[in-house]
């Protein structure tokens, strides 16, 4: 009988304590609230400087971007990709360091290695990409990372992106031209060498 | 001018060092700031192989005691030896690992449990290996003991197209599950387990996924399995 | 009381006697029904705000287009419903499906009938039957019928296991509720709701009103099982055992969608009115003032009505939201070992007391 | 009279169903309420781990261990980079030491807030779920300000973590410990000491340490049992061995030892452990020191195996791993700590009811994604 009484008065006491708990946050609603509004506010990303070279580098790994300019075609972010979601095809320029106005191409990177091949691709599926973060270190110019949130200037990305068809999300940063294109402009200039 | 340059370079990448990036991040030439830039991450390169070199040089020094952290227990093999002396395999033995032939598997196994010197009474772990595509396949048994606080490693080879080991399954209960584990992945038998089927792969899966001559099946219930990708679109 | 009135109001001579009631009984019933739509926008509101705040979440706001995209997401049930309603009508191709349909109507009628013997205020009753709170008790358990048959004509195992379990539970607590009531009825000699009321009237002890949980302790612990096993009978948390969501999915539920889930859902919120208004009605005075002589209009009796049944309906609220849900045998044993003793026990206390005090 | 044995039936609890912890099938029998036997099937998340090891680099593991136990991805590359480091006998610096330990412990925390609050969800408390998950969102957001993801990090490498700490980590960190240490409090009043919470828990499914060794239990599930075994204790590694902690043990406070609740409470308790391990870390974190020194150029292990087992918040996670010389690991086993959880369930929840199977699972704390790899 005292057991069968104690157990009536526990179970009272702490249901008790327990409806007190959610009281108290019912009450302080204001204080406690922990959601947002969701497209209308977002949650702060944090920002921060992590001695990467890229000004506008943030630590978040939101999307994968390419400056097609400073790539040298040097292929290790492919290798390094666990995922094999970085493709890339380059075709060799006969004079080392040229630009070449037909296609675009820039003859020395930002950092002043001169460019012996033409990026003719360089597709990043983003759908498969596991955002690993490995293909950034291997990079000798720098110039894949990532990028996102609203403090990089230079990319005003969304951080979610989204797209109506998946084969957008193939990212393709090489520039536009054909490879027919690629193909006469350097072995054009191969001739002019 | 060029003198200029490099001085100014040199200066930035010293002071960016010593941890103020901001002393390239205020170069106003992009030109001359990538080329700080490239000249910071060279310097950086460099230290850092200096200190993997000489923290290299200290690993020497050190590995012996990390071969003491090891709780294996070098003084079971000799008991086993002892004890069953037809079943241990010396030449393959070492002090980490003890080679046994399959044959008496279940009664060792039962001994390194019971016997008061070992205890072990945990099965940490079942692994199959593939030696090679033209040798044996090797099971792996990591023991271990709650009460004398040892480990050891047994491993068992076993014929590649005639795999049988012995079941553990009655000594160690979640032998069960590491032996269909085994059985799934490399199709080494378990004689007398209860219940050997796959586990993890699905009950009409072919061929056995981590022997190295494992060939991907072309089609499965009638759907294409997808070949590593070969470009896109 | 709106019976009677409308009956008197027709014509007498008309030539199918039949035909008055018929049209009578159609008559309350729309009211009734659109009362219980409304009344179930705002408890879902209330519980998807109050759920929300207890969580540290603020709960719909009201953001993004169509109804939504109103303050505090204050049209969010009214969407919800219009959501549920033009879903797609899926009936299992291995359901019973007469039985299938059925089901969903045979609970809510349930729930809808009681409606009739709850009085609202003084004048705002359908009926004052004589046997009213008798009658309600019958009614209510009419439910469980229709979650057998959902369970049951689902074809479904998790069904079938919800239904079994909520037929068990709702039998079960019948009794303790059942027994509850009867320490009201002994005390006031009635079984007719205005009759409770009327009783509960006046002052007690100098300054309380005269409301049976004031009235004594043995009352006070009859209202509490009463409400307890309301709850239960209403299959709310911590009794939402056939439900059980991490259980049994939705239990007896399981196969319904669109409207005919809806049903449940309404029929659940009704239940969950109907216990709360008996409670309020049996232990809390039902249209009384708090302020006994005061504000006593039949338009006041409506207000105290209403606020005495909605908090009551908060505190259910409040229950699901803060407790864990028990097992099927413990909640028999709470029934069987603990509310039935302590009613019996109620039950003669009250008479003790009776004898001694009143 | 004798009991009456009606027919029996069979029930797929899985693989879709709400508290399966993810894509889980269980096969009951049951008789009535009673359940007679359960089968586990797994392998609905298997995504070929060992195998895709072999064909990728050292490094390109790393972002595959996370993924395994994906509420403890520190933990996991923890493990992971231990081993890895034993095999190259690399010595990594004390800063990145601390570092790694207080990312492990903080996962810890995050893991077991998430098992803590899944559990109260499976027996039909739904406000503590979002209470931890309310705290759990503050340590991802530490980790999202380290190292700029929130669930997969592929943070810590063979030699070194991938990013430095940000400055304000240190405060950020005895931020979060100050917060969070009176929230438990909070947790025990709302869900621990809840009477229908131990009606559901107490004594269900007693686990006896016997049976849990020989099932190879291991971790929170283990000490649960009151058997006192923590590899960060017992066999220390990294820097584990400097710090001061308990090893909390299940008691059978409310019912019998190695119950649901006693497991539930472990969880509890270690929490409080980690906090402190925290605050020890992080007094004694050394201020500078490049995290990146210690990373080889190339990583390719001498000829040779290991096994190395550290304790992730399930258990002992433990990597077998075969080198060849080559860049590519040449078998690599992972020994998941969820995986001989799982397989004791149908030795602990036979003859309890069908509520019971679903208290106990959630107890036993599993993650599908590293029972089936």
């Amino acid at each position: 009988m005292g057991n069968y009484l104690k157990n009536i008065w526990e179970t009272i006491t702490t249901m008790l304590t327990g409806m007190r708990v959610t009281l108290q946050h019912l009450l302080s609603i204001r204080r406690n609230n922990v959601t947002l509004q969701y497209p209308e506010e977002r949650w702060p990303r944090p920002e921060r400087d992590i001695g990467f070279d890229h000004s506008n580098y943030n630590v978040i790994r939101s999307r994968l971007h390419v400056d097609i300019d400073d790539c040298i075609g040097c292929l290790k972010c492919e290798r390094a990709c666990p995922v094999d979601c970085i493709k890339i095809e380059t075709v060799k320029v006969p004079n080392r360091g040229e630009d070449i106005r037909s296609i675009g191409h820039t003859g020395v990177t930002a950092n002043g290695t001169k460019k012996a091949m033409v990026v003719s691709r360089f597709d990043i599926d983003m759908t498969e990409c596991c955002y690993c973060n490995l293909c950034t270190y291997p990079c000798p110019e720098e110039c894949i990372y990532m990028t996102g949130g609203p403090n990089s200037e230079k990319h005003e990305i969304d951080y979610e992106y989204s797209e109506y068809d998946r084969n957008d999300l193939i990212f393709r940063f090489a520039k536009k031209v054909s490879d027919e294109e690629i193909e006469s402009a350097t072995s054009v200039s191969g001739v002019e060498g | 001018m060029t003198d200029n340059l490099e001085q100014l370079i040199n200066d930035a990448v010293e002071k960016a060092l010593a941890g103020d990036m901001d002393a390239i991040n205020n170069i106003e030439d992009r030109v001359t700031r990538s080329k700080a830039k490239a000249a910071l991450v060279k310097a950086k390169r460099e230290a850092a192989k200096e200190q993997t070199e000489k923290s290299s040089d200290e690993n020497s020094i050190d590995s012996s005691d990390v071969k003491q952290d090891l709780t294996i227990n070098e003084n079971i093999a000799e008991l086993l030896i002892q004890q069953f002396p037809d079943d241990i395999i010396k030449e393959l033995s070492s002090k980490e690992h003890i080679q046994i032939q399959s044959k008496n598997w279940l009664i060792i196994s039962k001994y390194l449990r019971d016997d008061p010197a070992c205890l072990f009474d945990s099965l940490q772990c079942i692994t199959g290996v593939d030696l090679g595509e033209e040798s044996d396949l090797e099971v792996r048994y990591n023991l271990h003991s709650m009460t004398h606080r040892h480990a050891v490693e047994i491993r068992i080879s076993c014929l590649r197209n005639k795999a049988k080991v012995p079941s553990v399954e009655s000594i160690w209960r979640i032998g069960d599950w590491f032996e269909r584990e085994t059985y799934d992945m490399y199709g080494i038998e378990f004689e007398g387990h209860r219940d050997l089927k796959r586990i993890l792969l699905p009950e009409d899966w072919e061929g056995w996924p981590l022997r190295k001559d494992y060939e991907v099946q072309e089609t499965y219930h009638g759907i294409v399995v997808p070949k590593v990708k070969e470009g896109w679109e | 009381m709106i019976v009677d009135w409308l009956i008197d109001w027709f014509p007498t001579s008309v030539a199918w006697p039949g035909l008055t009631f018929v049209v009578v009984v159609i008559l309350c019933a729309i009211p009734v029904f659109v009362f219980i739509a409304l009344y179930a926008l705002v408890a879902i509101y209330g519980e998807l705000k109050i759920s929300s705040f207890i969580q540290d979440k603020v709960g719909p706001m009201g953001q993004g287009v169509g109804l939504h995209a109103w303050r505090w997401g204050l049209l969010q049930p009214v969407a919800d419903a219009l959501k549920l309603i033009l879903k797609e009508d899926i009936i299992p191709s291995s359901a019973d499906k007469k039985l299938f349909i059925l089901a969903p109507f045979i609970v809510f009628i349930g729930a809808f009938i009681a409606f009739s013997a709850l009085p609202f205020s003084q004048t705002l009753i359908i009926a004052d039957m004589n046997i009213g709170i008798f009658y309600i008790l019958a009614v209510s358990s009419l439910g469980v019928i229709g979650i057998i048959l959902a369970g049951w004509s689902s074809n479904n195992k998790w069904s079938l296991y919800g239904a079994m379990r909520s037929a068990a539970q709702i039998i079960s607590y019948e009794i303790p509720v059942a027994l509850s009531i009867v320490v009201v009825i002994m005390l006031t000699g009635t079984m007719s709701m205005q009759g409770i009321i009327q009783y509960q009237s006046g002052l007690i002890w100098g300054f309380l009103p005269n409301w049976l949980i004031f009235n004594n302790p043995f009352t006070f612990l009859a209202f509490i099982i009463f409400f307890i096993s309301g709850v239960a009978e209403c299959n709310r948390t911590p009794f939402d055992i056939p439900e059980a969501e991490s259980e049994l999915v939705a239990g007896a539920f399981t196969e319904y969608s669109g409207m005919r889930y809806a049903f449940f859902f309404l029929s659940e919120y009704a239940n969950m009115f109907v216990v709360s208004g008996v409670a309020a009605t049996a232990f809390m005075g039902g249209w009384l003032s708090p302020i006994p002589g005061m504000l006593n209009t039949p338009a006041w009796g409506l207000f105290w009505f209403m606020s005495k049944s909605m908090f009551l309906i908060f505190m259910m609220i409040w229950f699901r939201w803060t407790f864990p849900r028990l097992r099927v045998d413990q909640l028999m044993d709470v029934c069987w070992k603990g509310f039935i003793p302590i009613s019996l026990f109620n039950i003669f206390g009250v008479g003790i007391w009776h004898l001694i005090v009143g | 009279m004798g009991i009456v044995k009606g027919d029996q039936m069979v029930l797929n609890i899985g693989p879709q169903h709400p508290s399966t912890h993810g894509v889980l099938r269980l096969k009951v029998v049951t008789d009535g309420e009673i359940v007679s036997d359960i089968e586990p099937i797994i392998g609905y998340l298997h995504r070929c781990f060992e195998k895709h090891c072999e064909n990728s680099t050292y490094e390109q593991v790393i972002p595959f261990t996370d993924r395994c136990d994906y509420i403890a991805s520190m933990n996991n590359n923890f493990g992971y980079v231990v081993a890895m480091e034993k095999l190259m006998e690399i010595k990594v610096p004390d800063r990145v030491e601390y570092i790694r330990i207080i990312m492990a412990e903080l996962n810890r925390i995050a893991s077991h807030l998430l098992a803590l609050g899944v559990y109260g969800l499976d027996v039909g408390a739904f406000t503590p779920f979002l209470y931890m998950f309310r705290d759990r969102e503050r340590i991802l957001d530490i980790f999202e300000l380290t190292c700029g993801a929130r669930l997969l990090y592929n943070y810590m490498w063979v030699g070194g973590v991938s990013h430095d700490l940000p400055v304000g980590f240190v405060e950020t960190v005895y931020g979060f410990l100050d917060y969070f240490e009176p929230k438990l409090k909070e947790y025990n009043e709302i869900l621990t000491y809840n009477k229908i919470f131990i009606e559901r828990t107490a004594d269900v499914g007693v686990l006896p340490p016997e049976v849990a060794i020989s099932y190879g239990v291991s971790g929170p599930n283990l000490r649960g049992s009151g058997v006192k075994w923590d590899l960060r204790k017992d066999e220390p590694y990294s820097i584990y061995e400097r710090f001061d902690f308990e090893v909390p043990v299940g008691e059978g406070t409310v019912g019998t030892t190695g119950d649901c609740w006693d497991r539930f409470y472990v969880r509890m308790l270690e929490m409080i452990e980690s906090a402190k391990i925290l605050r020890q870390a992080l007094k004694n974190l050394p201020q500078d020191g490049d995290v990146h020194q210690a990373i080889p150029k190339k990583i390719r292990p001498p000829k040779g195996s290991i096994y190395q087992r550290t304790e992730s918040p399930r258990g002992d996670l433990a990597y077998y791993i075969i080198s060849d010389g080559s860049p590519e690991p040449y078998r690599l086993k992972m020994r998941s700590p969820a995986f001989t959880a799982l397989s004791v369930l149908n030795e602990i929840s036979r003859g309890w009811m069908l509520s019971d199977v679903i208290a106990i699972l959630g107890s036993l704390d599993i993650v599908l994604g590293e029972i089936d790899r």
